[in-house]
C-alpha cells in the first residue's frame, strides 16, 4: 500500500500545498515561494525515488493505485506507474522546481495565484502520465489546459489575450473528438464485455474492427499532433512560446508537449495497431516534415523564442519519428528524446528567462554573453549543445537510436517490397542534423559571440539558479554517457508497444539476426 | 375502389386544402378558417375509419375534437382581435415580430 | 345509392374548401366554410353515423361560425391583405399541396374489417349516446372542463389585453 | 583503473580542472596541468605501444555497455591495436608538444585557461576517437574534435569573422558526418554490428553484394572528406586558420584532419572488398591533392599556403588507401605529422614576432632576425617537397610509387604534379617570407624577435623528427639495397597487409619513379627559386597572362560561392518563403477557419428564420409532405 500511497502523494502534495500557500496572508510571498518550493522539492523526491526504484516491470507494476469512482461507468481513479510513463514522471518532478527557482528573482503580481497555477499544473501533469483509466486520463488532459491558459492570460507578453484563446481553443478543438473516442471506446467494451470500462487494461484487450480503429487513431492522432506539434497544427506554437511567460514556455515546451508523444504511445498505437502500422509511413512523414520545417524556420528566425519553439517543433518531429517506427531502437530513442528534450528545452527558454529578467525586453538585442556573463555563457552553451545532438549528452543517444531504428526499420520495409516511404523519410531527417547544428549554433554566435552591445554589464549566474541547472545537465549527462542501465527500466514497455503492433512483425528480419553475435536491431522477432 | 379509402384521401385533399389555406392567404380570418378546414379534415378521416372498423372510438373522438375546435377558436378569436388592435392590420405580414 | 351521395357531397366539400382558399372577400369564405361542413355533415349521415352529423351542424356551423361571423363584422376592412389575397409562398405550397393527396393516395389500402350492415343501428343515436356515456364519460367530463377554461381563458385574454 | 582508460581520462581530467577553476588558478600552474597531463598520457602510450610492439597484441578494454536491449548491444570498449597506438604516439606526442609551445604563444592571452582546457578537451576527443572500438565511440570523438575545433577557431569571439569560420568548419564536418552516420547505418543492417574488427571480418566473407559495400565506401568517403578536408567538403579548412596558430598545427594539419585516413585504414576490411568506392576514393584524393597545391600557388597568407598543403598532402593520402597502400598512407600520416606541424609552428613563431601579420607580403628578410625559424621552416619545408633524405620524400614516395604500381598512370602522373607544385609554392613562401629585401611595415619592424625558449625548442624537435622519422619506413628498393627492415610497416603488418605484397615487386622501376620524384622536387624548388628570387618580374608576368585561370585558382574553384548560393537559397526558403508566406497562411488559415465557419452558418439559419407565420407553416407543409412521401416511398 506505501507503494500506492507514492503515487496519490504525487497529486496529494499539490493540492495540500496550495491550498497552504492560498492560507498564508496575502503580501507575505517569500513564505508563499518557500511554502511551494519544498513541496515541489518533495514531489521531485518521490518522483526520483519511483523513478529510480522503477524495477522495469510492466503489467505488475508494484506502484499501483486503483480506487473505484464511478462503478457503475468503469471509471475508476486508477494511477499506476509504468514503463511508458516512468520517465516523464521523472521530468514532471524535476522540471518544476527548477522553473519556480529560476523564476524566483522576478518580481510578480498575485503571486498566490502564480504559484498555484504551477501545483495544479504539475498535480494534473502527474495525472495524466500516471493514469491507467482512459477516462481519468481525459480528464487530466483537459485539465491541464486550464492553469496554462490562465499563466498566458495574466502573465504574458502584450498580445496574451489572443495567445491565450489560440492555445486553449486549439487544444480544445484537438480533444473534443478525442472525447468522442473515448466514449466510442467505452461503447465497445460494453459491447464486447457487457459492463462499461475505461480500464487501459480491459480497453487494450478489446477486437476493434479496423473502422472503429480508424476513427480512435485519427482522433487521438489529432489531439496528439496538436499537442506536440505536428506540422500542420503548430500555428498555435510560436504565438503562445512567444507569449506565455518565460516560465510558462518552459514548462508548455517540456513537459506539456510530452502528452502528445505520451498519448500517441499510450492510446494510438496498442488501441489501433493494425491503423497505425498501415499509417505509420505517413505520420512519419508528417514528423519529418515537421523537423525539417521547424529547422528551416530556426535557421533565419531573429526572436530567441521563437528560435527555440521552431527547434523544438523540430526536435519533437524526432519523438513522433521514433515512435512511428515501431522498431525498438527507435522507440527507445523516443523515449529518450522525451527527457533529452524536456531537459534541453527547458534549459535554454530558462537562461531565456534569467536574461529577460536581468535585462527586460531588450535581452533579444542581447550579444557577447561569453564576455559580460562566462557561467551563463556555459550553461547555455552546454544546452545549446544538447541540442545539436553532440555525443556524450542526451541528444545524441536519443537521435542517434532513433535514426538507427528508423532506417533499419525503414530498410527492412524496403527489402520486404513495402513502402519505401520510412527509409526517405528517414534520409531527409538526418539532414536535419545539419540544419539543427546550422540552427543552433548560429543562436550561439549571435548571443554567445561577437563585440558587446549596448548591454554592457550583466550579474553572473548566481549560486542559487547554478543550483538549479545542476540537476538537468546531469540528466542530460547522465543520458548520454551511461544510458544502459536506464533504458533497463522501459525495456518491458516497449517490448509490450512491439507486441502490439501486429501487423508489423509480419516484416521479415534483417537477414543478419541469426548470424551475427550481436543479432539485428529490429525488434518484432522477440 | 371502395368508398372508405376514396374518404380517406378525400380527408387527405381536404387537409391540404386547408395547410394550403393557411401558408398562402395574409388574411388572418381567413387563415384561422382554413385552420378549421383541417380540423374538419381529421374529423372526416375519423368517422370514415370509425365507420368502416364499426368501433366505437373514432365518432367517439370527433367529440373530443368538437371541444377541442371550440376552445380552440374561441381563443384564437381573442387573440386574433388583440393582434389587430395592436398592429391595426388583418395581414400577416405585418405581425413579424419572431424575425430572426 | 349511398356511394354517389358520398361522392357527390365530398366532391361538393372540396369545392367549398377551395372556394374558402380562394375568395377574396372573408365573408364569403366564410358562407363558402359553412357550406363545405354542411356537405361533410351529408356524408356523416350517408355513413350512417347520425350523431356525429348533427354534432356537426349544431356546434361547427352554428357555434364556430357564429364566432368566426361576428369576428369578421368586428373587424373586416379592406387593408392589403385584402387587395393582395397571396402571400409569396403560393406557388411552393401549391407544388407541395399536391404532394400530400399523392402520397396519400399512392398509400396501400389496408384492408380492415368492413362493417357488416346489420351493425348500421350502431350509430343510431339511443345507442350511441348510451355507449358513450357508458365508456367516455369521465373523458367527457375533463374535455367539458377543458371547454370552460378555453372561454374562461379566453375571456380574460381579451379583457387583460384590452385594458393593456 | 586500466590505461587505456588512464589515457583517455587524463586529458578529460585537464579539461574539467582548467575549465571549471581555471580562471582563479595561476598560468604557471594552468601550464602545468596542460602541459603535464598530455606528457603523462604519452608516456603511458608509449608503455603499452612497447606492449603491443612486442607481443604483437593488441589491448582492449570493455569499459560498459553503452546501449542494450534485446537483440542489440553496444559496448564501450576501448581497442589499442598497432594502427591506434601509431596515432596515439602522434596525438599524444605532438600534442604535448604543441602544449608546451602554446604556453609560450598564447602567453600575452587573457583567456589562458580557457585556451588549455579546449586543448585538453581536443586531446580527450581525439584519443577517444582512435581507441573506440565500434563506429559509435569513434563518431562521439568524430563529433567532439568538431565541436573543439569549432570552440578553438572562434577562439577570439569578439571578432565575427573567426567564429562564423568555426561555426562553418562545424557545418561542413556536420555535412560529412551525416554521410558517416548514414553508413554505419547500412553496415549494422547488413553485418548486424558496429565492431571494427567484427566488421572487417563480415566484408571478408563475402555475404555483402559488392554493390553495398560500394554505397557504404563512398558513404564512409563523405565522411572522411567532410572531416579530412577533401573535395568537395574542403571549404571550411582555409577559414579555420582563424584559430591561434598552435591549433592550426595540432588540430588542422597534425591530428584532427587526418582522422578521415585513419577512419579509411581502420575500415580497410571495407574498402578492399569495394573496388568500386576504392576507385572513387583514389581518384578523388588525386583531385584534392592537385586542386590544393594549385590553390596553393595563389595565396599570401602564410597559414592558408600551409592549408592547402595540408589538404593536398592529405589528398595523398586517401590517394594512398584508395590504391590500397594503407600503410603507406599512415606512413605519410606519421611524418606529415611531423613536418607539417614543425611548419605551422615555425609560422605561428614569425606571426608571433611581427604581432599577428600573417600576409607574405608584409614580410621578407626575416632569416636574419629568426634563424631557428628559419632552419627549422627549411627543414620541414624540404620534408614535405620530398627531398631526400628528409622524412616526407620515404613516405611521398611509397605513395608514388603504389599509386603506379596498384593504381594507374594518370594517378601517379596528378600525384607527381601534384608533389610539384608543393615543392614551388613552399619555397615560394620561403623566399618570401625569409628572404628579399625587408616588406615588412615598420609599426611591425621593431623588436622582431624568436618566440621564447619553450616555442624554440618545440621547433627544434619537430624539425629534428621530420628528419629521422622517414628512416622507420624505407621504401622496398632502399630496404633492399641497405639490407634493413623498415619496422614501420613491420609493426602495421599484422593489421594492415603491405600494399606491395600483393602487386609485383620492381625495384628496378621502383628506383627510376625514385630518382623522377627526386627531380620533381628539386625542379619545383629551382622553378621557385627562379619566379622569386632572381626574376621576379616573371612571376607577374605570368600572373597577367594566365587572368581566367589565376582567378578561378585563387577564388578556390569558386567552392565557397557554391556553397554561399546554397545557403542563400536556404535563407531564402526560409525567411521568404516560409516565414511570410506558408506561416502566415496555415496561421490565419487554421485559425479562422473555423470562426468562419460559425458565423456563416448563424447568418444561413437566422435568415431561415424570416418571421412570417406563413414561412413557418410553408416549412410545416413541406415536411409533412416530403414525410409522407418518405412514408410512401419506404413502407
Amino acid at each position: 500500500m506505501f507503494d500506492g500511497a507514492a503515487i496519490l502523494l504525487l497529486c496529494l502534495i499539490p493540492a495540500v500545498i496550495s491550498l497552504l500557500v492560498s492560507l498564508v496572508p496575502g503580501k507575505d510571498s517569500e513564505s508563499q515561494r518557500m511554502i511551494s518550493l519544498a513541496g515541489m522539492l518533495a514531489l521531485a523526491a518521490i518522483s526520483g525515488w519511483l523513478f529510480l526504484s522503477y524495477d522495469g516491470s510492466v503489467n505488475a507494476s508494484r506502484h499501483d493505485l486503483n480506487i473505484a469512482w464511478i462503478p457503475y461507468m468503469g471509471v475508476n481513479f486508477h494511477l499506476g506507474l509504468d514503463g511508458l510513463n516512468v520517465y516523464l514522471v521523472l521530468l514532471t518532478g524535476l522540471l518544476f522546481p527548477v522553473v519556480l527557482i529560476c523564476a524566483w528573482g522576478s518580481p510578480r503580481s498575485r503571486e498566490k495565484l502564480y504559484l498555484n497555477l504551477l501545483l495544479i499544473l504539475q498535480a494534473s501533469l502527474f495525472g495524466t502520465f500516471l493514469s491507467q483509466n482512459l477516462m481519468l486520463f481525459f480528464a487530466f488532459w483537459e485539465l491541464v489546459l486550464i492553469p496554462m491558459f490562465v499563466l498566458i492570460l495574466v502573465y504574458g507578453g502584450e498580445k496574451r489575450r489572443e495567445a491565450a484563446n489560440t492555445f486553449f481553443l486549439y487544444t480544445l478543438v484537438g480533444s473534443v473528438l478525442l472525447l468522442a473516442a473515448v466514449i466510442l471506446l467505452g461503447v465497445e467494451s460494453l459491447r464486447q464485455t457487457g459492463s462499461w470500462s475505461f480500464e487501459f487494461s480491459t480497453l487494450y484487450a478489446l477486437q476493434l474492427d479496423y473502422g472503429v480503429q480508424l476513427f480512435v487513431f485519427l482522433s487521438v492522432l489529432l489531439a496528439c499532433a496538436i499537442k506536440c506539434p505536428l506540422f500542420p497544427f503548430h500555428s498555435w506554437l510560436p504565438l503562445a512560446y512567444g507569449e506565455a511567460p518565460a516560465s510558462g514556455t518552459a514548462l508548455m515546451a517540456g513537459a506539456l508537449s510530452k502528452m502528445g508523444a505520451f498519448g500517441l504511445l499510450k492510446l494510438a498505437i496498442p488501441l489501433a495497431p493494425a491503423v497505425s502500422s498501415d499509417a505509420a509511413p505517413f505520420v512519419i512523414l508528417l514528423a519529418v516534415i515537421s523537423i525539417l520545417y521547424g529547422a528551416v524556420l530556426a535557421l533565419r528566425q531573429e526572436d530567441f523564442k521563437k528560435l527555440i519553439a521552431y527547434s523544438s517543433l523540430s526536435h519533437m518531429g524526432y519523438i513522433v519519428l521514433g515512435v512511428f517506427s515501431f522498431q525498438q531502437a527507435a522507440v527507445h530513442g523516443a523515449l529518450f528524446q522525451m527527457l533529452s528534450h524536456g531537459a534541453a528545452v527547458v534549459g535554454l527558454f530558462l537562461v531565456l528567462s534569467l536574461l529577460e529578467q536581468r535585462v527586460g525586453a531588450s535581452y533579444q538585442g542581447l550579444t557577447a554573453l561569453s564576455t559580460l556573463a562566462p557561467r551563463l555563457a556555459v550553461t547555455l552553451m552546454l544546452f545549446i549543445l544538447t541540442s545539436v545532438a553532440l555525443p556524450l549528452t542526451s541528444g545524441f543517444t536519443s537521435e542517434f537510436l532513433i535514426l538507427f531504428g528508423g532506417f533499419q526499420q525503414g530498410l527492412v520495409a524496403w527489402q520486404a517490397g513495402l513502402s519505401p516511404l520510412t527509409l526517405i523519410a528517414v534520409l531527409l531527417a538526418s539532414t536535419g542534423m545539419v540544419l539543427g547544428a546550422g540552427y543552433m549554433l548560429r543562436f550561439a554566435r549571435v548571443i554567445l559571440y561577437g563585440k558587446t552591445g549596448n548591454i554592457s554589464t550583466l550579474d553572473d549566474l548566481n549560486p542559487r539558479e547554478a543550483l538549479a541547472f545542476l540537476p538537468l545537465l546531469l540528466l542530460i549527462l547522465w543520458i548520454g554517457i551511461y544510458p544502459a542501465p536506464i533504458m533497463g527500466k522501459v525495456q518491458g514497455a516497449v517490448d509490450q508497444l512491439n507486441a502490439q503492433v501486429a501487423p508489423s512483425s509480419l516484416l521479415p528480419q534483417p537477414k543478419i539476426t541469426n548470424t551475427s553475435v550481436n543479432g539485428g536491431a529490429n525488434a518484432n522477432g522477440h | 375502389m371502395d368508398k372508405y379509402q376514396f374518404l380517406i384521401t378525400m380527408a387527405g385533399v381536404l387537409f391540404s386544402l386547408g395547410l394550403l389555406g393557411v401558408a398562402v392567404r395574409r388574411n388572418l380570418l381567413v387563415v384561422m378558417m382554413c385552420l378549421e378546414i383541417m380540423l374538419n379534415a381529421v374529423v372526416l378521416s375519423f368517422v370514415t375509419s370509425a365507420s368502416r372498423s364499426g368501433t366505437l372510438a373514432g365518432t367517439s373522438m370527433t367529440f373530443f375534437i368538437y371541444v377541442a375546435a371550440s376552445c380552440e377558436i374561441a381563443l384564437a378569436m381573442a387573440i386574433v382581435v388583440l393582434l389587430v388592435k395592436r398592429h391595426g392590420s388583418l395581414d400577416l405580414d405585418a405581425h413579424q415580430d419572431l424575425k430572426g | 345509392m349511398e356511394t354517389c351521395f358520398v361522392i357527390f357531397f365530398s366532391t361538393l366539400a372540396v369545392v367549398f374548401a377551395a372556394l374558402v382558399v380562394i375568395l377574396r372577400q372573408p365573408m364569403r369564405a366564410a358562407l363558402a366554410l359553412i357550406a363545405h361542413m354542411v356537405s361533410l355533415a351529408a356524408i356523416y349521415a350517408a355513413l350512417n353515423v347520425h350523431v356525429v352529423a348533427i354534432f356537426q351542424i349544431l356546434i361547427y356551423v352554428s357555434a364556430v361560425m357564429v364566432f368566426m361571423v361576428y369576428t369578421i363584422m368586428l373587424l373586416d376592412d379592406r387593408d392589403t391583405s385584402y387587395r393582395q389575397r397571396f402571400s409569396r409562398w403560393v406557388y411552393p405550397a401549391l407544388a407541395v399541396a399536391v404532394l400530400i393527396p399523392v402520397s396519400l393516395w399512392l398509400l396501400p389500402a389496408n384492408p380492415g374489417a368492413v362493417v357488416a350492415p346489420a351493425l348500421a343501428d350502431r350509430f343510431s343515436f339511443a345507442s350511441f349516446a348510451l355507449d358513450f356515456m357508458k365508456t367516455y364519460w369521465f373523458h367527457f367530463e375533463l374535455a367539458t372542463v377543458l371547454l370552460l377554461i378555453g372561454v374562461l381563458s379566453a375571456w380574460t385574454a381579451v379583457k387583460e389585453g384590452l385594458n393593456g | 583503473m586500466n590505461k587505456l582508460t588512464l589515457i583517455l581520462m587524463l586529458p578529460l581530467l585537464g579539461f574539467l580542472i582548467n575549465g571549471l577553476l581555471g580562471s582563479r588558478l595561476p598560468k604557471a600552474v594552468v601550464s602545468a596541468i596542460a602541459c603535464g597531463l598530455p606528457a603523462l598520457c604519452f608516456v603511458l602510450t608509449w608503455n603499452l605501444f612497447s606492449g603491443v610492439y612486442r607481443t604483437g597484441a593488441p589491448v582492449v578494454e570493455e569499459l560498459f555497455t553503452w546501449v542494450a536491449f534485446p537483440g542489440f548491444k553496444l559496448d564501450a570498449a576501448l581497442y589499442f591495436d598497432q594502427i591506434s597506438a601509431m596515432m596515439c604516439l602522434v596525438i599524444t606526442g605532438v600534442g604535448t608538444l604543441i602544449h608546451v609551445y602554446s604556453v609560450g604563444y598564447m602567453s600575452h592571452d587573457e583567456s589562458f585557461s580557457r585556451y588549455f582546457a579546449y586543448l585538453n578537451l581536443f586531446l580527450f576527443f581525439m584519443l577517444l576517437l582512435v581507441l573506440g572500438k565500434n563506429m559509435v565511440l569513434l563518431f562521439a570523438g568524430w563529433e567532439g574534435v568538431g565541436i573543439a575545433s569549432y570552440l578553438l577557431i572562434g577562439f577570439w569571439f569578439q571578432d565575427a569573422e573567426k567564429t562564423s569560420a568555426g561555426l562553418k568548419a562545424f557545418i561542413v564536418n556536420r555535412v560529412g558526418d551525416t554521410g558517416f552516420v548514414l553508413a554505419a547505418f547500412t553496415i549494422f543492417y547488413f553485418a548486424g554490428t558496429l565492431d571494427f574488427q567484427e566488421i572487417n571480418a563480415f566484408c571478408a566473407n563475402g555475404q555483402i553484394p559488392v554493390y553495398v559495400l560500394n554505397l557504404i565506401g563512398i558513404l564512409l568517403l563523405v565522411g572522411a572528406c567532410g572531416k579530412s578536408a577533401q573535395i568537395p567538403l574542403h571549404v571550411w579548412l582555409p577559414d579555420a586558420m582563424a584559430g591561434p596558430t598552435p591549433v592550426s598545427a595540432l588540430i588542422h594539419a597534425a591530428t584532427m584532419v587526418t582522422a578521415g585516413v585513419y577512419l579509411l585504414s581502420r575500415l580497410n576490411g571495407v574498402f578492399l572488398h569495394a573496388p568500386g568506392a576504392m576507385t572513387v576514393v583514389a581518384y578523388g584524393g588525386a583531385l584534392t591533392a592537385l586542386l590544393g597545391a594549385t590553390m596553393g600557388l595563389t595565396q599570401y597568407n602564410l597559414k592558408k599556403v600551409l592549408a592547402y598543403s595540408t589538404m593536398s598532402q592529405i589528398g595523398l593520402m586517401f590517394l594512398a588507401c584508395g590504391v590500397g597502400a594503407f600503410n603507406a598512407a599512415l606512413f605519410h600520416l606519421f611524418t606529415h605529422a611531423f613536418f607539417k606541424a614543425c611548419l605551422f609552428l615555425g609560422a605561428g613563431a614569425i606571426i608571433h614576432a611581427l604581432h599577428g601579420e600573417e600576409d607574405m607580403r608584409n614580410m621578407g628578410a626575416l632569416g636574419k632576425k629568426l634563424p631557428v625559424t628559419l632552419v627549422t621552416f627549411l627543414i620541414a619545408s624540404l620534408a614535405l617537397s620530398g627531398v631526400p633524405p628528409f622524412a616526407g620524400f620515404f613516405s611521398k614516395d611509397e605513395i608514388l610509387w603504389s599509386a603506379y604500381a596498384n593504381g594507374s598512370m594518370v594517378l601517379w602522373l596528378t600525384a607527381s604534379v601534384s608533389s610539384f607544385l608543393t615543392a614551388f609554392y613552399m619555397f615560394r613562401a620561403i623566399i618570401m617570407t625569409f628572404f628579399g629585401e625587408s616588406r615588412v611595415p615598420a609599426r611591425l619592424a621593431k623588436g622582431i624577435h624568436e618566440g621564447p625558449l619553450s616555442m624554440s625548442a618545440v621547433l627544434v624537435l619537430l624539425a629534428f623528427c621530420s628528419v629521422w622519422a622517414g628512416f622507420l619506413g624505407l621504401p622496398g628498393a632502399l630496404r633492399e639495397l641497405a639490407g634493413v627492415t623498415a619496422p614501420f610497416y613491420d609493426f602495421l603488418a599484422p593489421v594492415i597487409g603491405h600494399a606491395q605484397a600483393a602487386g609485383a615487386v620492381d625495384h628496378h622501376l621502383e628506383t627510376v619513379f625514385m630518382g623522377i620524384s627526386i627531380a620533381v622536387a628539386f625542379a619545383g624548388i629551382g622553378l621557385a627559386w627562379v619566379f622569386y628570387s632572381l626574376r621576379q618580374e616573371w612571376a607577374d608576368k605570368v600572373k597577367k597572362s594566365s587572368g581566367v585561370a589565376y582567378d578561378l585558382v585563387s577564388q578556390g574553384y569558386f567552392f565557397d560561392a557554391l556553397y554561399y548560393l546554397v545557403v542563400r537559397c536556404l535563407d531564402w526558403v526560409s525567411e521568404s518563403v516560409l516565414a511570410r508566406r506558408v506561416e502566415p497562411t496555415l496561421g490565419h488559415g487554421v485559425l479562422s477557419a473555423p470562426n468562419d465557419g460559425v458565423n456563416y452558418a448563424s447568418r444561413l439559419f437566422s435568415s431561415m428564420q424570416m418571421g412570417n407565420v406563413q414561412g413557418y407553416v410553408f416549412y410545416v407543409f413541406l415536411g409533412l409532405a416530403l414525410v409522407l412521401l418518405w412514408g410512401v416511398l419506404h413502407v
